[in-house]
């Protein structure tokens, strides 16, 4: 839940992880939706959770394979994904007004729950 | 009593084979001089059996009816065939008898294949086919039986092909047989009573002679006549009857002790299991209940050939086996006497007496005059093994159950002082013979007055409740480690993938404090993996021991059950052989190469 | 041609059929307990009525299919129905749809061969494997039966038995033969012999699926085979399509190597599964001896001798390990008996000298068919294309059933 | 199935696209077991299957709002991922004989199905 007078984007965030020890997990950060990056205008501030950390411990023989096949220049130039850290759930959509008083809604905007995969 | 010397009779025969001419002889062999068979045709199911008639002394069949084409179309038959069977069945008694008692005598299949088409004339006929069928079948004979004849060289179906041609036989051994041919009756004849210990098998060579017009020809065919084994041996030891067994530390059920060998010249045939010959039955010759109810002999036999002059027998094998499990005090000295009964054999001597001298110590349950002193390292992070501790002669220990336990040696010390035993536990797995003691706490080792903790360690014999105790010290040294405040900072060793973050790290069950880096050489798949180990003395050792199963994370490379990823070889648990480096994450494991630099796990897009 | 369950199925629809079919069984079940030697000879004649109204039925000359549904109960109205059958009334001796395939079938198909026989120059049995990866069915089917037979199951058990026998049936039911023969009779070349017939022997993880804590008797492990109807007709099918015959073209009674390399792989997987023995002719056995056979040895060793020298399987693997068939091999001269003053047993010894080439089947193997435990396949004769108008004798295994008569 | 004759492995590698145009698409390659690198002694080989292609057209806003953060350095140094072409079902397991005559099996060694997660 959101901490008031805390600073807000740039440096001053408030990171908090969810999920337990090391590897891929969600975290959370409080953030201006101008600081989005999409183009609204509107001073109403949201919550983006993501996915981050390695995926070690979840890499199959599959990844392994992959490692050796790219090591080795078995795949040309081609470097295919391996275990990645992403979102398997999304968060619930967020709505909010903006200075012209236009209502806008971001869906699958944030991440809800994070798996290797 | 009679039986037969073959299993089939087969011949083949044509259209046009003449009412009143002989096609084949069945014989029996005799069991004494006052036998003498009867035989008679059992199966009249066809109708062509009336086709045939049996002479019930000499066991000739002959045709009551000369054998026409419309015969052959008569015989029923699921398929079109060049060739039909005709399937009879001969019994033979030692009384003339009817029909209806052919279920409870002895019998013999005749299988005549009834040939489509007229015997071949003498200038198309292979001579060969004169002489003998194309299939010789190997007769038997019981040893020790009467002399008698045993088979009929002739062809009577192919005799009258070549009337002009006169056909004899004769019999030929590579070493000395009891067989002849009888020249009248050109039936094989075997001249004495044959003993199979001395010989299963004898080689004949037949000899067939046909004169023709202008000369004399002549063949041959093997004959392996096969001698069939009666019970007529009984059982002898070679050497000792007597076996002198202590038991003392192993003493679970189903142990065997000791070995009495009987042999015996005779086969023992395992199949059809019912079947009763040559069969030895054993009887404990006490009624002592105890005796009785804790021990039994367990028998098995084999057959062997070298020992008994290449000539199949049976050796017996005898071994005394606890049918429970033996209390600690069972304290005791009996002779136990099996009586070994060939039950087949029809002499006095067919027994042998095994005697077993049985001499059954006690087994005390107690720590030999010691007290336990072990070091620790202060450093020492939780579930180091510190040692282990076990009452005398514990690990020969089978079917005594001791389990162990920790007590504070001075019960009157203060709460606070107790505390301090927190440090150090105690874990037995089932079946398992010693207890592993091991840090169970390292918060308390910071207090200075818990570094030397005294206990007790008990030991208790489960069926009896015995108990034995002895006294421990565990003495914790050195310095600890400057992290210890922050002690729940103690990850797996098997995580680390490089010597260099391996020995840095402090790793559960690590006695230095330290993890314990192994280098491996080979290239391939090998046991000797690079992995990083709380304490190479215990893991990885292909066994998940009691303090390792206390916690996946001590040493998955041991005790890990989920799939590894990576080139790796397994037995039960754990990983028995890896590529590269293993390493472990909560129990999930990987094998893989070491210098492969790790590249980004996700392409460019994913960036 | 109906399979049995339904042939048993409209019998069972149409009275006539099915009180006969009822009586029958009764006869049966009557037989076992003596009790028709006791009624008399109008039960007899009842119970021989009850067979020839059989004989019209849509059940008396069914077959069933190796893996199809419903296989065992097929197996089981086979034999209810079979067991009554002797002499001339037999039907072809082995349950099974005869499939008479040819193996020219399976190498046009087959991804290894080029079409002309590949004389056994490669490991073709590493070829083979490796065809086997790289077909998405095969390579299922091969990990599916490898996984059980080779997962350890306690420190005292290498794995679970059953298991692996299961997938080892599925692997040869579902898998083309082009790719599951392929691995099974894979020829080896001369200068690899080791390691690719080591490589052959290991197909069916004889650790698990073959070898066991104890061999027992071949007799003893024929009764056990017969309480299951899967193994005892798989073993039929095997007597009966790789029976030798010396004197046909191909060593085969049957005259068709495609049928008998089939019940040879239909034997694997049940109790009665052969395998390869480490020896420099091609030589199978079951896992058991002759060993305390008592005066049954004779008949044991030519139990086991069907296996372990019988020309008719041992072409057949060289037919298919060379990518030939029957009809490609010269006809066979028949088997001259000489009449050299030499004695037969001389010649005997000569002969176990003779060179590993397809030979004519030389050596007889038939089973006693007065002994009522071994089963009789009488192959039907019309299949013989004789060159000599000598009879054969044909000596058939007959399970001889009492007679009820 | 096979092509006689063709290098595997190395260099001479037979690759073949399953599904259609372009983007995240499951591709095969026909090689030794030894060029997986896992260690195994073997002549055996087996087809590789594996996922590989940009997964553009399947990004959400969280991959918009993600790429802009990291752009302007909002979440410090991490860089978590954003849409991979993975494979989301595994191939049947293979099984081989190694030189030892030891048998092997590998688990999700090779991909079945390819999407952008």
């Amino acid at each position: 839940d959101r901490k008031r007078g805390r600073g807000r984007g740039s440096g001053g965030r408030d990171d908090r992880v969810k999920g337990q020890g090391r590897g891929c997990l969600l975290k959370e950060i409080h953030l201006n939706v101008t600081d989005l990056g999409l183009g609204y205008r509107t001073k109403e501030e949201l919550i983006f959770r993501y996915c981050s950390g390695p995926c070690f411990d979840a890499e199959t023989n599959y990844d392994k394979i992959l490692n050796n096949l790219t090591h080795n220049k078995k795949l040309d130039k081609e470097t295919p994904s391996r275990t990645c850290c992403r979102p398997v759930a999304f968060d619930d959509d967020v709505s909010f007004l903006d200075d012209s008083l236009e209502y806008h809604t971001l869906k699958k905007h944030s991440a809800k729950k994070c798996a290797c995969v | 009593g009679l039986y037969f010397p073959q299993r089939v009779y087969t011949e083949s025969i044509y259209v046009g084979q003449l009412q009143g001419s002989q096609v084949l002889q069945v014989h029996s062999m005799r069991e004494n001089p006052t036998e003498r068979p009867y035989f008679t045709l059992c199966s009249h199911r066809d109708t062509y059996a009336s086709w045939f008639h049996m002479d019930e002394a000499t066991g000739v069949l002959s045709m009551n009816k000369t054998l026409e084409w419309s015969d052959f179309s008569s015989i029923r038959s699921s398929l079109v065939r060049p060739v039909k069977d005709l399937n009879l069945k001969v019994g033979v008694s030692s009384v003339p008898m009817q029909k209806a008692l052919c279920p409870f005598l002895p019998t013999v299949e005749v299988k005549f294949m009834f040939i489509n088409d007229t015997a071949p004339s003498c200038g198309q006929v292979e001579l060969k086919t004169l002489c003998f069928p194309d299939k010789v079948s190997n007769p038997h004979i019981t040893e020790n039986r009467m002399p008698g004849a045993l088979r009929q060289l002739r062809r009577f179906t192919h005799m009258n092909i070549c009337p002009n041609y006169t056909i004899s036989y004769a019999v030929e051994a590579v070493s000395p047989a009891p067989f002849a041919v009888d020249g009248s009756t050109s039936e094989l004849v075997v001249t004495a009573p044959v003993d199979r210990e001395e010989s299963e098998v004898y080689h004949l060579d037949l000899v067939c002679m046909i004169r023709t017009e202008e000369k004399l020809e002549k063949f041959f065919s093997s004959l392996h006549v096969n001698i069939y084994d009666e019970d007529d041996n009984p059982p002898y030891m070679n050497g000792t009857d007597t076996e002198d067994i202590k038991i003392e530390f192993n003493r679970s059920e189903g142990t065997v002790y000791g070995t009495l060998f009987v042999y015996d010249r005779d086969t023992t045939p395992v199949y059809p299991t019912d079947l009763i010959q040559n069969k030895l039955v054993g009887t404990l010759t006490t009624n002592d209940s105890w005796i009785r109810n804790t021990t039994t002999i367990e028998h098995k036999f084999r057959e062997e050939k070298a020992i008994f002059g290449n000539v199949r027998g049976t050796v017996h094998e005898y071994k005394l086996k606890l049918s429970q499990n033996l209390s600690v005090t069972e304290q005791r000295s009996f002779q136990l006497d099996y009586l070994v009964n060939d039950t087949t054999f029809p002499g006095p001597e067919g027994t042998v007496l095994l005697h077993f001298n049985v001499t059954i110590l006690p087994v005390p349950i107690h720590f030999s005059n010691i007290t336990y002193f072990f070091t620790v390292s202060l450093k020492a992070t939780t579930y180091s093994q510190i040692g282990s501790v076990c009452v005398d002669n514990c690990l020969k220990f089978k079917g005594i159950d001791v389990t162990y336990q920790l007590e504070i040696a001075d019960r009157n010390i203060s709460a606070d002082a107790q505390s301090c035993y927190w440090a150090v536990g105690l874990a037995q797995k089932p079946n398992e013979k010693t207890g592993v003691l091991y840090v169970n706490d390292t918060e308390v080792l910071r207090r200075p007055q818990c570094q030397e903790l005294q206990y007790v360690v008990i030991a208790e014999e489960q069926q009896n409740k015995f108990q034995a105790m002895t006294q421990l010290v565990v003495i914790f040294e050195g310095e600890a480690d400057l992290m210890r405040l922050d002690e729940q900072r103690v990850l797996p060793c098997a995580e680390k993938r490089q010597r260099g973050e391996c020995e840095a790290s402090r790793g559960l069950g690590a006695p230095t404090g330290r993890c314990q880096w192994r280098q491996g050489r080979d290239k391939g798949i090998s046991k000797k993996y690079s992995t990083c180990s709380p304490d190479l003395g215990t893991c990885p050792d292909a066994y998940c021991d009691a303090i390792e199963s206390k916690n996946i994370s001590i040493c998955p490379q041991d005790c890990s059950s989920q799939p590894i990823i990576g080139g790796y070889e397994r037995d039960l648990y754990g990983i028995k052989a890896g590529h590269g480096t293993c390493y472990c994450f909560s129990g999930k494991c990987f094998c893989e190469k070491d210098e492969l630099e790790v590249f980004p796990i996700c392409d460019d897009v994913c960036k | 041609r109906l399979d049995c369950v339904k042939g048993n199925e409209l019998c069972l629809k149409e009275p006539g059929c099915s009180t006969k079919y009822r009586t029958m069984r009764q006869c049966v079940a009557g037989r076992e307990t003596n009790f028709s030697m006791v009624t008399g000879v109008e039960a007899k004649d009842e119970c021989r009525l009850a067979l020839d109204a059989l004989k019209q039925s849509p059940l008396y000359n069914c077959r069933c299919k190796r893996g199809m549904k419903k296989e065992k109960n097929c197996l089981r109205i086979y034999w209810g129905i079979y067991q009554h059958l002797q002499g001339n009334d037999l039907l072809e001796d082995s349950p099974y749809e005869p499939v008479n395939s040819r193996l020219s079938d399976i190498f046009r198909l087959a991804p290894i061969y080029s079409g002309e026989p590949a004389l056994a120059k490669e490991n073709n049995c590493l070829n083979a494997a490796k065809a086997c990866n790289l077909n998405d069915t095969c390579k299922k089917y091969r990990s599916a039966y490898i996984s059980p037979c080779t997962s350890r199951v306690s420190t005292a058990e290498v794995c679970n038995k059953r298991k692996c026998h299961k997938a080892l049936r599925q692997f040869f039911d579902k898998v083309p033969p082009k790719h599951s023969y392929g691995m099974l009779f894979c020829s080896c070349p001369l200068g690899d012999q080791l390691a690719c017939s080591e490589r052959r022997r290991q197909t069916i993880v004889p650790a698990c699926s073959y070898e066991d804590k104890e061999k027992p008797n071949c007799l003893a492990l024929q009764a056990s085979c017969k309480t299951n109807y899967i193994c005892r007709s798989r073993l039929a099918d095997f007597f009966t399509n790789c029976q030798p015959e010396p004197r046909s073209l191909s060593g085969c009674l049957k005259e068709n190597y495609a049928d008998c390399l089939l019940s040879y792989s239909g034997l694997i997987g049940t109790v009665m599964t052969p395998n390869y023995l480490r020896s420099p002719k091609i030589s199978v056995s079951p896992f058991c001896d002759c060993s305390s056979s008592g005066n049954s040895k004779e008949e044991c060793d030519r139990f086991t001798e069907f296996f372990t020298d019988n020309a008719c399987l041992r072409n057949a693997i060289q037919a298919f390990g060379n990518g030939t068939d029957v009809s490609v091999w010269q006809p066979m001269p028949p088997v001259q008996t000489t009449t050299t003053m030499t004695t037969p047993s001389q010649r005997n010894r000569d002969r176990d000298r003779s060179p590993n080439a397809i030979e004519p089947g030389t050596h007889i193997n038939h089973l006693n068919p007065a002994d009522n435990s071994l089963y009789q396949f009488c192959g039907s004769l019309q299949a013989q294309k004789l060159q000599t108008n000598n009879t054969i004798d044909v000596l058939c295994v007959d399970p001889q059933i009492d007679d009820p008569s």
